[in-house]
């Protein structure tokens, strides 16, 4: 059999294991299976010394701290054989509670991505880079920082909240003062002036959505990026999802419709740059007719307040009067929260509203209760982007010797008007501390790259009081460095006081001294070795630190509360965070650049969001590339048409356009902040707001998006009620045909029948003793379409990347993907449902009588399997699947050789080992994670205790922050899953297709205001 | 040509042939041979043959695969019992299909067989000519030389083209 | 086989430890040895080339270790009640009896000499699954199959073979026989 | 059947003599017009066996599919030469049940397409599936894996279907050719008189042989017959048993042999104009003949067509909303052109063949043919990927366009195709040299008296 037809095991075959090998500097995987081409044998090698801790074939879990975004969510890494195989949700965690979303999964990919940075790189006199030795790097770097004049030298870094950032401060002042620029593109400048403003306090409110039953919120994205959008999707569908009779509800007030306002009850779509007026408007009334407590200190805004009736807001908002009132009658009814806007919703004006909403949270007394300040709370470091402009004028002036990077790409990620790359080429000595080759490493002189977070000993502070603790969970893939040791070293080599400033000769050890300080802060009893200990096995400590309420600053009472307009004749642009990309430090992730945008479900590209009057005046249909200028410049990128946008609006994503940063993201759409003015706004932040005018190109592309039709045409594929209806009587599925088409007699025969086929059958069954039958239950209640799902499934099952030529074709491999269904519009109140739609594991499974070889065939636990050396790959499977989950290997995605291949050196050692890797031609589905299922019966059975419900979760069910899914045994009565089918709100997909599948929906619920 | 003696006679007309064959038959000959370049119904009736026993063949043959196909579906489905799409693991429905192709196909193969088998057994050794492919009609009566002059005679007098006498 | 057998992870870090009791083990079962004339002494063999198996890098004897010194199985395959993987015992494992026993062995010298250099010995892989299979090796111990059914007489081959086809007809016959699962997603997933 | 009109004798009856010579000699040294035919046809072979080791080397993802557009051109044109292929029993086997003369000497030629239309069809589903070296699988043989195959597949019915029927119509179009192989065998030299030696497998034409010949004919082809009917059902029931809304219907197996027979008439009669004019066989194939095939192609054409009508009909009247889209999407959808060309072809066009005028003259009927197979091809385009591509789950929907691969091997089967017709044709009478006979009395004694 020729090799080249054959699947790759996820422990064997093809993947070059001696380079491995090498690389790792472990000497081998126990069962390590090598080899090479056809007919020359297996090769076994063993452990030179066995490590202590592992067993091959055996998952070894390290606690750490995932740094993808600002988050900072604890992490379980699983390692076997000396590899990091999936991250998953640390459970002891505050933030996240075992919880994960799509980024997070995918920071798997940044540890192996073939594009990092694999040693010390110089520039040469041409300009390229040149692979050089530590000791020459550090030799260069310690030269130049030996004469560099005082006060000269200049660190950038991203948000570093913990023991690094201190190491910083330190070592500068070491090195004589220099200056320390913390820049994160979505900083949170305006919410933090707010603050300040409005209630004298320097760091940012903490929103308890799940003490709220009402959430009102002005823009803010928090299921996508804002503050910690996993702990805040938690604790929002700890409101809003329908439980006990009850539910929150959500109304969104932002002229664009994101991920957040699709989850929305309602959405408002004011003229963009006006939601603080409609939030002054709503206090207006609030105090007017006494709605509410309003505290004595009232008074002090009493004139901002009387200057915004809704009366004149209506007119300037578009929001209208009694959508005003009723809002504020709403908004004190119950306990309440309003949201200030995210970055999407960041205008020149935007700490006017932040503070506008500050005001509405006050007066309806929400403050101290739903809202709370714990001073120094600032989820982006207390980024500024004022700060990386002082640093550009400062370079331009001559005042930069030496600029450090680490953790930040300012010339990607900053508006082009800044002009950040000139202003670098003018520091004379630029170290950039960057794992890849992005634009600002790009600019740098020297490049050290730094250890991956999973490599790497750290700590980080997400928020006061929870210290999470990063530890490296395996060894280094390249020939890398830990920035904090290099700056160590670099201190040593420099001797003199820098030296002598530094006792620690590791950044472990330094690391370790801090956290002795954090030993006595939380006071912790016991020796510090057992506190080291319990917090790297629980991946940190954390205290609860309670926020408190606050009071009206001195000068409120002087605050402007402007809009932001657009110039008559033109439309806005609205650049948003994009969900998958975050800022564009994603884009370097295939399984992010493949992951939909859980909005328009594009992928791999730009996008410019347009209203479908907008565009039908200027003619433009899908794909139509149009151009997109502004004062500050241009972009040109196809057209999607989208209603949730308003008509004066277009909106395109940030995070694409990369002109460096690896394969995966370079010369992919466009980058946003070519069109985004570069002056610091008031507050001290990007304006993501700007004024433009478009124009249709006549370039056309297919998007490659995994929409096929955006309606569900009445087929009743995502369902949803209203909280009266369900108050009021039964819920009703919308069923297009009627299940039950046999009389109920002879259904009753049939399944005596069916049942006596089984029953031999199940007794050669016998995986634990018992017969399960597998079945998962999916809330849409819950689901708020965040896509962290799709991720966890890539990661856990293998499935590949299939890039955007084949995501045009529809050939994406997303073993679980969210659909979304738009409904209304055109008058009509616009909304959009989302259903995660997997293999239903059908009793009556279409797809297994049509398959000639049995390769798809129904297990005895109620699987539908597909057994993928069997398959032959006739597809019929396929075409008679109602729901379309079956996927099909249409190349070689995992033979190294073929150009398809989708895990490039070294990305394939994230292959998950306990299942295969699928060969061309055949097809592949969901399996419920079917290697979780048997690794717990085996676990079960070597222990001989039976497996309980909860024990085997899906990587789905286990990253959902919502916790929309939940899988189980249907035979057991007391499974959670199997009380939860029974709910009222429960139906299946396509019931009348008689497929009887395993999934059981409930009905999303939507908490309309009352008439 | 190594054949029997005997004598070949060439016929153009159609009722000669079968004026000569009857002659033949009623002096006794019963192995003789006929040629005819198409098939005839006149010359058939005249040599007077049975019902080809082939038929049997057929009905064997695809009661045969009738039986099989329905056997084998249905012990492969309790061999190894697999189940798909919720239902029983022996359909008969979706296996009548087979078995109707293997009754067709084994029922073809056989009335080959019983083809093959039959022209084979009732083969004779007889003189030929490649005009009976033509537009002759042949009939060769093997006889001991001694007899061939009135079988000559006989053939001259139907109307034969040619008479030839071998061996 | 001893039911009281120490975990293999622990097995494998207390090597040294366990190095007096192995060769105790050894040395204490001389005498019964001596009662018992079917005791097993493996070969001297002069003739590699006519063994069957493929040729190992080194000549490791398992009709020696396993079969003559009555070494248990899964003091060198430490994993195999608790993983998929029997586990190949590390140098140090190998090294732990042979810095002192058999050292002048020339195949022990290539054994030593592999160690001091820090090179892994690539073993040739005698068992081949067939591809695409998950064979759970713990399961199998636990439900008392000997190592032997599936292995064959390693303890009396000089030079391991694949003894059996491992193909899924020969693993059918046994589940079949013992009636066990033969659910295809028992080992294709 | 026995309707269709005796086709009137043309005034100079062939005798045998000139029967023979006449077909024998279209066995005769080829022209240039042959070898340059041959020549086109083994290169569009080439191009396409090129295109399928490609496609073998990289993945089926060379050819133009898009999810949920799982079968595309190369299933379209396994059901299009299939249907093809029952032409040929259908004359050679019905209308012999039926003992309607002027099949005789059209038979030949539709058999000959038959089998090699299978031939070409039964390529398909390999080129098709994604691991086409382990397409054996599908055959249930003994293997230690011991496991078998699965019956409740339409795909296993298939195999046997397309398989049964590739070997009966082999048999029955070697069993038809022995006699006037063995007529050739008689005048042929060298090579292939050996050759004809082995194909006639000692046919003489004595009383004996006739005798089991006949019976043996008769019941091979009363096999035939429901054969036939059963292997385009079985094919239609690929798509009928599965639960696509405009594949899943009763109605699929009538339509789809009634559509097989047509577009594998007009496939004969696109073969044998040319044919009849190159091999100068003007007296055997004549207007009559085209007439006759004319008028089957206007009874299958006008079942195709009121299949069409019933289709949407149904779609409609069942009030099954998933129907009633895919329909809908049919006709008005992305795929609207390829709807309309299939009802213009099929169901419009045929209905020329209402005036006598049109049915005898050989131009129009070639140009007829034409259309009718374009239409036939597009037929089994709609219904696959349009039904395809337009399923259940909204979201799911897709489009699909084929591409170059997909073109190329599609190219290639008419190459596969034409290179063994054509090979055929030179080495093997195209026209039954007994059946011709059979139905011109001999001579008579009598007769030739007076």
């Amino acid at each position: 059999m020729s090799d080249s037809w054959q699947m790759l095991e996820g422990e064997g075959a093809r993947i070059n294991r001696r380079k491995f090998l090498k690389v790792l500097g472990v000497a081998g995987g126990g069962a390590v299976a090598l080899s090479g081409c056809a007919g020359e044998p297996e090769k076994l090698i063993p452990y030179l010394i066995a490590p202590e801790d592992q067993i091959p074939g055996v998952a070894t879990w390290y606690a750490t701290t995932c740094r993808e975004c600002p988050g900072g969510c604890g992490v379980h890494a699983k390692v076997r054989e000396g590899r990091v195989v999936k991250l998953e949700g640390n459970p002891d965690h505050p933030v996240n509670l075992g919880k994960l979303c799509a980024r997070g999964q995918a920071a798997l990919q940044g540890v192996y991505n073939p594009d990092r940075v694999r040693s010390p790189l110089a520039r040469t006199a041409g300009g390229d880079f040149e692979p050089i030795s530590w000791e020459d790097a550090l030799q260069r770097v310690a030269e130049r920082l030996g004469s560099a004049e005082r006060g000269r030298i200049w660190f950038l870094t991203g948000n570093e909240k913990g023991t690094f950032e201190q190491l910083v401060r330190e070592w500068l002042s070491a090195f004589g003062s220099g200056r320390h620029v913390v820049y994160e593109p979505f900083g949170y400048e305006a919410l933090r002036r707010a603050t300040l403003d409005v209630f004298g306090i320097d760091g940012l409110p903490f929103y308890h959505l799940d003490e709220a039953r009402y959430i009102l919120s002005f823009g803010a994205d928090f299921l996508e990026t804002w503050l910690s959008p996993v702990e805040l999707t938690r604790r929002f569908t700890a409101s809003h999802a329908f439980q006990n009779g009850s539910m929150g509800r959500l109304v969104q007030v932002e002229p664009r419709m994101g991920l957040t306002g699709m989850n929305a009850d309602e959405w408002i779509a004011p003229v963009p740059g006006t939601e603080g007026l409609v939030a002054l408007a709503i206090a207006h009334v609030i105090v007017r007719d006494r709605l509410a407590r309003v505290p004595a200190d009232v008074s002090r805004i009493r004139q901002v307040l009387d200057a915004h009736t809704p009366e004149a807001v209506a007119g300037r908002s578009g929001v209208a009067a009694e959508t005003i009132e009723r809002l504020a009658r709403e908004f004190t009814a119950e306990s309440s929260v309003a949201l200030p806007g995210g970055v999407g919703s960041q205008h020149s004006q935007a700490h006017a509203s932040a503070a506008a909403v500050h005001l509405l949270n006050y007066v309806a007394g929400n403050v101290g209760r739903t809202v709370t300040f714990a001073p120094g709370y600032d989820p982006s470091g207390g980024s500024s982007y004022r700060g990386l402009a002082d640093l550009a004028a400062a370079a331009r002036n001559g005042e930069v010797g030496v600029l450090l990077v680490h953790g930040a790409n300012p010339v990607y990620a900053s508006p082009a008007g800044l002009g950040f790359a000139q202003a670098m080429r003018q520091i004379s000595f630029k170290v950039s501390f960057s794992r890849f080759l992005d634009e600002t490493a790009r600019e740098a002189d020297l490049i050290l790259p730094d250890h991956d977070p999973l490599e790497q000993w750290n700590d980080y502070e997400p928020r006061p009081g929870v210290y999470a603790l990063q530890q490296p969970v395996m060894q280094p893939v390249f020939d890398t460095r830990q920035t904090g040791d290099v700056l160590l070293e670099l201190a040593r080599i420099s001797g003199g006081q820098a030296a002598a400033r530094f006792s620690a000769s590791t950044y472990r050890d330094y690391l370790m001294e801090r956290w002795r300080q954090i030993q006595r802060q939380v006071g912790a009893r016991g020796t510090f070795e057992e506190f080291w200990n319990e917090a790297l096995r629980r991946g940190g400590v954390w205290t609860e630190v309670r926020g408190r309420g606050a009071s009206l600053a001195a000068g409120v009472s002087r605050l402007q509360f402007d809009a932001w307009s657009a110039p008559e004749g033109s439309l806005t642009l609205i650049a948003y965070p994009s969900s998958a990309l975050y800022d564009g430090r994603g884009a370097n992730r295939p399984w992010l650049q493949e992951l939909p945008d859980p909005v328009t479900k594009v992928t791999w590209g730009s996008w410019v969001e347009i209203h479908p009057e907008t565009a039908a005046r200027m003619g433009v249909a899908e794909g139509e590339f149009v151009e997109v200028s502004s004062e500050a410049g241009a972009i040109r990128a196809p057209a999607y048409l989208y209603q949730g946008v308003r008509p004066d609006v277009v909106a395109v994503a940030v995070g694409q356009g990369h002109t460096a940063f690896g394969r995966y993201a370079e010369g992919r759409g466009v980058n946003v902040y070519g069109v985004l003015g570069a002056e610091p706004q008031e507050f001290g932040g990007i304006a993501y707001y700007a004024a433009v005018s478009i124009r249709k190109t006549g370039e056309y592309e297919r998007l490659a998006k995994t929409e096929g039709t955006p309606r569900q045409l009445g087929r009743g594929i995502a369902q949803a009620t209203t909280l009266a209806e369900m108050l009021h009587g039964e819920f009703h599925p919308e069923h297009t045909e009627h299940a039950a088409e046999v009389p109920e007699h002879i259904e009753e025969v049939l399944e005596q029948w069916q049942e006596r086929q089984y029953a031999d059958w199940r007794n050669r069954g016998n995986y634990a003793g018992e017969h399960p039958r597998w079945g998962m239950v999916i809330d849409l209640s819950r689901c708020t379409g965040c896509s962290a799902c799709v991720t966890a499934c890539y990661a856990e099952n293998n499935i590949p990347t299939v890039g955007k030529a084949a995501v045009q074709r529809g050939r994406e491999m997303s073993w679980l993907r969210i659909e979304r269904y738009f409904e209304g519009g055109n008058g009509e109140p616009f909304e959009a449902r989302v259903i995660p739609m997997l293999c239903q594991h059908c009793t009556n499974a279409p797809c297994e009588p049509v398959c000639p070889v049995f390769a798809a065939y129904h297990t005895p636990d109620g699987l539908n399997a597909q057994v993928y050396n069997r398959c032959v790959g006739t597809r019929y499977c396929s075409n008679n699947c109602p729901y379309k989950v079956r996927y099909f290997n249409w190349f070689d995605y995992q033979n190294p050789a073929d150009p398809a291949f989708a895990w490039p050196d070294p990305l394939h050692w994230l292959l998950n080992p306990d299942i295969t890797v699928r060969s061309k031609g055949v097809m592949e589905k969901c399996t419920f994670c079917i290697q979780r299922i048997r690794g717990a019966q085996h676990r079960a059975r070597m222990e001989g205790i039976p497996i309980r419900d909860g024990d085997i979760k899906t990587a789905c069910e286990q990253t959902c922050p919502a916790d929309a899914i939940v899988f189980g045994d249907l035979n057991d009565p007391d499974s959670r899953v199997s009380r939860l089918a029974l709910d009222p709100r429960g139906y299946k997909v396509l019931e009348g297709l008689n497929t009887r599948p395993a999934i059981t929906y409930l009905a999303r619920v939507r908490n309309r205001a009352e008439e | 040509m190594s054949g029997p003696p005997g004598v070949l006679a060439a016929f153009q007309h159609v009722d000669a042939a079968v004026d000569a064959i009857r002659a033949v038959k009623e002096l006794g000959y019963r192995d003789f041979t006929v040629y005819t370049p198409a098939p005839n119904h006149e010359v058939d009736k005249a040599v007077g043959h049975k019902v080809s026993p082939v038929r049997l063949w057929t009905l064997f043959g695809g009661l045969t695969g009738c039986a099989a196909g329905f056997a084998m579906t249905l012990w492969m489905s309790y061999d190894y019992p697999i189940v798909v799409g919720g239902k029983p693991l022996g359909s008969i429905p979706p296996y009548v299909v087979i078995a109707f192709e293997l009754t067709i196909l084994i029922g073809a193969l056989s009335t080959i067989a019983g083809l093959l088998f039959h022209s084979w057994r009732t083969r004779r050794k007889a003189a030929y000519d490649p005009r009976f492919s033509d537009d002759h009609i042949g009939i060769f009566v093997p006889a001991p030389p001694e007899r061939h002059a009135a079988l000559r005679q006989l053939f001259i007098e139907s109307g034969a083209v040619e008479v030839k006498v071998e061996g | 086989m001893s039911a009281d057998f120490r975990p293999a992870a622990r097995a494998a870090a207390a090597v040294v430890a366990l190095l007096p009791l192995v060769l105790a083990v050894v040395w204490l079962r001389t005498p019964e040895a001596q009662q018992q004339p079917a005791e097993f002494v493996a070969p001297a063999i002069s003739d590699t080339g006519s063994l069957e198996g493929p040729r190992q890098p080194i000549f490791f004897r398992h009709d020696i270790h396993a079969g003559q010194y009555q070494m248990d199985c899964r003091y060198c395959h430490y994993a195999v009640e608790v993983s998929p993987y029997p586990g190949l015992p590390s140098m140090e494992t190998c090294m732990g009896c042979h810095r002192i026993t058999g050292a002048a062995l020339p195949e022990v010298q290539k054994l030593r000499e592999a160690a001091g250099t820090g090179q892994a010995i690539e073993w040739v892989k005698v068992h081949n699954l067939p591809q695409f299979v998950r064979f759970p090796h713990m399961r199998h111990v636990r439900a008392e199959i000997a190592c032997q059914t599936c292995h064959g007489p390693v303890e009396r081959m000089p030079q391991v073979y694949q003894y059996a086809s491992l193909k899924m007809g020969w693993c059918l016959d046994c589940h079949k026989q013992r009636q066990v699962t033969t659910d295809c997603t028992a080992c294709h997933y | 059947m026995a309707a269709i009109a005796q086709p009137e004798r043309v005034t100079a009856t062939p005798t045998y003599r000139e029967i023979t010579r006449d077909i024998v000699a279209t066995l005769g040294h080829p022209g240039r017009l042959y070898w340059i035919a041959l020549g086109s046809a083994l290169l569009v072979l080439a191009i396409g066996a090129g295109a399928l080791l490609y496609q073998i080397r990289y993945g089926l993802g060379v050819a133009g599919y898009a999810p949920p557009v799982m079968w595309g051109v190369y299933i379209t044109t396994f059901v299009f030469w299939v249907g093809i292929a029952h032409c040929g029993t259908l004359v050679s086997a019905i209308l012999y049940l039926f003992r309607s003369a002027w099949r005789t000497a059209v038979y030949r030629t539709a058999e000959v397409m038959t089998v090699f239309a299978v031939l070409t069809a039964g390529l398909f589903p390999l080129i098709h599936i994604g691991r086409i070296w382990y397409a054996y699988w599908l055959i249930p043989y003994p293997n230690q894996r011991q496991i078998w195959v699965n019956f409740k597949s339409p795909l296993l019915w298939d195999v046997f279907a397309v398989t049964t029927y590739l070997i009966v119509s082999t048999v029955f179009l070697t069993v038809g050719m022995i006699p006037d192989v063995a007529s050739a065998r008689d005048r042929a030299t060298g090579w292939r008189k050996k050759l004809y030696e082995l194909v006639s497998l000692g046919w003489k034409g004595t009383d004996q042989q006739w005798r089991h010949y006949l019976k043996a004919y008769l019941y091979l082809a009363a096999f035939a017959t429901p054969l036939v009917l059963s292997v385009h059902s079985v094919v239609s029931w690929d798509f009928a048993m599965s639960i696509v809304p405009g594949w899943h219907t009763t109605i699929f197996a009538p339509y789809f042999v009634a559509g097989a027979i047509y577009s594998g008439l007009a496939m004969v009669v696109t073969l044998l104009v040319p044919l009849r004019r190159a091999f100068k066989l003007e007296r055997y194939i004549h207007e009559d003949h085209f007439e006759n095939l004319a008028k089957l192609i206007l009874i299958t054409g006008m079942i195709v067509g009121y299949a069409y009508a019933v289709e949407y009909f149904i779609a409609w009247y069942s009030g099954n909303p998933f129907e009633r889209s895919a329909f809908w999407n049919r006709a008005f959808g992305d795929y609207w052109w390829a709807t309309w060309t299939m009802i213009v072809c099929n169901a419009f066009l045929p209905l020329l063949l209402w005036f006598r005028k049109i049915r005898r003259s050989i131009p129009a009927m070639f140009l007829i043919s034409l259309f009718v197979n374009l239409g036939m091809w597009f037929e089994r385009f709609v219904i696959i990927v349009v039904s395809l591509s337009f399923e259940y789950e909204p979201f799911a929907h897709g489009h699909y366009t084929p591409s170059w691969v997909d073109w190329a091997i599609l190219a290639g089967s008419f190459g596969w195709f034409f290179t063994w017709f054509l090979l055929f044709a030179k080495n093997f009478p195209m026209v039954s040299i007994a059946e011709v006979k059979e139905i011109i009395p001999m001579p008579r004694r009598k007769e030739a008296r007076t």
